[in-house]
């Protein structure tokens, strides 16, 4: 699958993207445009998965997929804390906003293994596009009380009082994304296969198609973040992959243990995997002003997210099958 | 002829998700105003960015606020203990505001 | 026909944003992008009006319909101009400003009851949008007259002479929205329906879709809009919603009176009961900036552009169905 | 060493739709140049707004002009009437200017 | 072919834009859409010659193409350079610049070129796109020594050396234009048609209706590049037609004499026609600021690209035509 | 009370295809950072221009600096020569910095 996976044109964009950056070119996605493109990329999940889950109905695998992707996110970033405090040296504050990102999840890594997958024959559930913008938030909490429980600076001040004008667990709850994405969700379900079908060209004749230039876009900001980094040591670069093995297996495990077919365990392991490199640094700018962007960005971005796109997801499908 | 009075031109260079939290401050001070202008780039000593990311927490803009010398005064004080952790960068310069008693 | 406007995803959409603004949500669609699917919706129903106008010809019912609509436009805002000073107690200023809002019209209101027109099978005539472009720029003629006619202030100095560098009528006459209708128009006639095929498919394949996303944003702002103002008072919102009642009404008669199809009829109803959010601000901003922004793009934007979208359409095909 | 003017930096916040109108002014009192910058967001007493309109007639924009002493002058005279109906903040600075002779 | 090209929908939306321009409409479009949309069809060209030649295999026919584009590009702004000094009377350094540009290509032209050969049944080679992309930078190098051998003002000083913080050499050579041209042709030729299915749609379905909307843009732009400059003299506007007529007219040529069909020998002459407007504006700013862009965007946009557009495209199928 | 120190804030409104020209100068004089802000459109006597271009070359940005009094003499001396043939358009205000001291 390695061989289909590095053929396939939405791969060979991102890596055109990641070796135009590496060369110094000026090529440049506006952002408005790659802005756009994320808006349909999740409004299109969103939609389809709705419309998937109107035809199939509630299932019980839905349910535990919900819950455990919710516990993963809350508890994964507690091995990624004490990973990153020891091996990785880093402070208390870094260490918990590092470990927010790798709790929750990438939406376009979670795209590309939709449609990798869907190639590989083993097409997952439509309700697990609602169980990724679950799990978006969940990690952050836990990486603030990690940060504020072993940091002395913290102890001192109150971490989660941002100060006037501002409300994290407001932001966290109406955050953007999230709202787009199971908002799109609830209009796929309540429209239904023949609602959707007036809307449906714009969704799927694009889709593919701007999944690569968005993964064009991505490879020019990984390369980039990587090549202006002074930030990353060689220890958190290993973390940085050996991070998603660990949770992207665990995820793929506890999806086979539920009872998911081999498509969705292997995209909740997917989603275990994928760092955060919108909402969470967003949140953790706010919340934790004093953590280094430099550090969770060149990591989540640079390294983490060409790693799942390159290989992870390949491996994660492989174990899955393997499993199921 | 027209009148004009001395005031302060604040400008504050901070990353953009701090934005609502600088105009709290602000308006704890009971500044009258505020406009924010986006950075299209930047650089300093901890490396370059561009304002094309599709991760909006490298993205900077500065939040300019006319106001008398008194307001001005509250709002770098409240906002010292931020300098550092927030990494902003405030400067304040003398300008003539055209009847702009209002501020 | 209300459930059926209430569950198509297009409204969905727009009652997504609209929640999503209301709960206080940081989604946003970037402002280049709203400009850039405007720009695709005008081109898109300008193209197709002129086609099909270059397939039935020009007939007397277009003459009709554009005299009409020019007609309504230069006198709707009388009456909305005494209703908002006697029971909207506003100055003559801001009343002339509204009233121009009111007698000119909304191209989204206008796009969106195409479509929900389409799908009841009362299709308007394509010649629609020729009419659309027209209505655009009369109202704001009698706007400004009236403020003029009745305001002490602006009796003193010239309320029409903006200052050097300026030249309202030119702006008027000129304005980005109308000349891509008509021009667009223009070309889908001479190129009929052979030279359109070749384009068609980004026309028609994206049409609805977009409309969605787009509709995703105007909710956000009309919500943005109104729970931002400050400026609004009762009687101000009870205006906002009868006079789109009353002027699409009278609109929806006319259009029965000289004899238009039912469709046709019901979307002369809806660009008489629609209000301009684009086109006249900006003319009203640079013709009388004494007048309020907070005030009129409140009402129109916040008000009556929801209260069309989800009731307005509906009520004026209902009419135009009994009366027709 | 290379030598420098003082002239005054002129800075006017303003609605964008009434950009033309405020240049236009600028011309008549023979001013040079200008440079107009995008507001992101604000907020007064008239509560907060974004960019991020569809209408732009909510857009704010800064004119930019650097003039001598006299032609600021002319220019805030002539503007002195506009600045209420118009809502203008029009807020005037001393810069140095390397080789600014020509403005 | 000239009425057939005048009323065709691409060409009637220049000529909408040019017009909307010529009466000072406000009409624009967003900046981050006009080069979402280049991107978009710099992508779809690459992407789809890359496909054709991977089925076609590469040929001699490629190589002749690609070796005369280069050499073209090297030499035609000799002509051309002492054409502006000697006729068009002016200096080293604006003739050096603006050589540049009329040895350099348009990729706008050459995708209308592409669109209206097709048309006439005259479809060029997939290949072609490759050498459009080779033809980018040549001119670059031509144009600095020209102006640089003839002008006294920079004999004193070093005009390759453009200061700390910029390397010529590189820019030209990472120039974005040319890695997206040539990498979305690489993963074209990789993908093969199979791999290209799933991401035709969207660089199918949208081409042409895209190309209409981005020459609505340029329309806006070569007009308005007109009215503002105070610069072209009727000498220089004469040499903006009679350059790309003499450069097309000896691209066709030689087009022809290497074996090229009609399409590809006429595409090349399009290509030697055209005149740079985006990539070498960029880099004579930076390495011959002393020469004056009002000069050379006014001719190469404001004239050269309307000329090619409704003319010249004609007339270089009409040479390939009579000499194949 | 914060203490404050005084900086200059340098301005240079030059075309967007130079800025890394510009600051390559200012490293070499070793100023600690910069921050781009895009310019939406202007005029001059050379006729106005919008940024609405596809066509980069016509852009124009401002680069803003903060530094102390002799770097800033080291930075006007080092564009001097520059500042006519790229027209740029260079000037110089005084600031109070809080906290500043690292410019
Ligand atoms: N004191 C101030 N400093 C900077 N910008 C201001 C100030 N007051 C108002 N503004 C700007 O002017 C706009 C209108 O202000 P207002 O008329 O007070 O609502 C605001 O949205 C801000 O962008
Ligand atoms: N006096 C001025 N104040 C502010 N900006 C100016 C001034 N003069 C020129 N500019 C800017 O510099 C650009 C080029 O000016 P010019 O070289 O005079 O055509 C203009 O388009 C403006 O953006
Ligand atoms: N001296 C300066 N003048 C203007 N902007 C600066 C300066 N130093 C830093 N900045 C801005 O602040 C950002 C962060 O700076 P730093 O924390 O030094 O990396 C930079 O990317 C610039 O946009
Ligand atoms: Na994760
Ligand atoms: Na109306
Ligand atoms: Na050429």
């Amino acid at each position: 699958m390695i061989i289909e996976t590095l053929t396939s044109p939405v791969i060979l964009f991102f890596i055109l993207g990641f070796l135009a950056a590496a060369i110094r070119s000026d090529l440049a996605i506006p952002e408005a445009f790659a802005k756009a493109m994320s808006i349909y990329l999740m409004a299109a999940i969103g939609l389809k998965g709705g419309v998937e889950v109107a035809s199939t109905g509630f299932s019980i695998d839905l349910a535990a997929a919900a819950i455990s992707g919710i516990l993963l996110g809350f508890t994964l970033p507690i091995l990624a804390f004490f990973m990153l405090r020891s091996f990785g040296k880093l402070g208390a504050i870094d260490a918990g906003a590092v470990s927010a990102h790798y709790g929750s999840v990438s939406v376009v890594t979670f795209v590309t293994a939709i449609e990798l997958l869907t190639v590989q024959g083993i097409r997952p559930d439509g309700f697990m596009v609602g169980v990724m913008a679950l799990m978006e938030m969940p990690a952050i909490i836990t990486g603030l009380l990690l940060a504020r429980a072993y940091s002395q600076r913290l102890k001192s001040d109150n971490s989660l009082d941002t100060g006037p004008g501002t409300n994290l667990m407001h932001e966290v709850l109406t955050n953007g994304s999230v709202v787009l994405l199971l908002g799109a969700f609830i209009i796929g379900f309540i429209a239904g296969a023949e609602g959707f079908a007036p809307i449906k060209p714009l969704f799927d004749v694009g889709f593919k198609g701007v999944l690569c230039l968005f993964l064009l876009d991505m490879g020019l900001i990984a390369a980039r973040r990587l090549l202006e980094t002074r930030k990353v040591t060689i220890r958190l670069a290993t973390l940085a992959i050996v991070l998603p093995i660990i949770n992207g297996t665990m995820g793929t495990i506890v999806g086979t243990l539920i009872g998911l077919d081999p498509g969705s365990a292997a995209i909740l392991g997917v989603l275990c995997a994928s760092a955060s490199y919108i909402a969470v640094p967003a949140a953790m700018r706010l919340a934790l002003p004093q953590a280094d962007p430099g550090i969770y960005l060149a990591m989540s971005l640079g390294i983490t997210f060409p790693f799942n796109i390159l290989f992870g997801i390949s491996l994660f499908a492989a174990i899955a099958k393997f499993l199921g | 002829m027209v009148d004009t009075v001395q005031r302060k031109r604040i400008e504050i260079l901070v990353d953009t998700p701090l934005v609502p939290k600088i105009i709290g401050y602000a308006k704890q001070v009971d500044i009258s105003g505020w406009s924010v202008i986006k950075i299209a780039s930047g650089g300093g000593r901890e490396g370059r960015w561009h304002h094309d990311e599709i991760t909006g927490a490298a993205a900077k803009s500065i939040i300019l606020m006319i106001a008398n010398k008194e307001k001005a005064q509250q709002l770098t004080d409240a906002l010292a203990p931020l300098l550092d952790s927030h990494s902003l960068l405030l400067t304040i310069a003398n300008v003539e505001v055209v009847r702009g008693d209002r501020f």
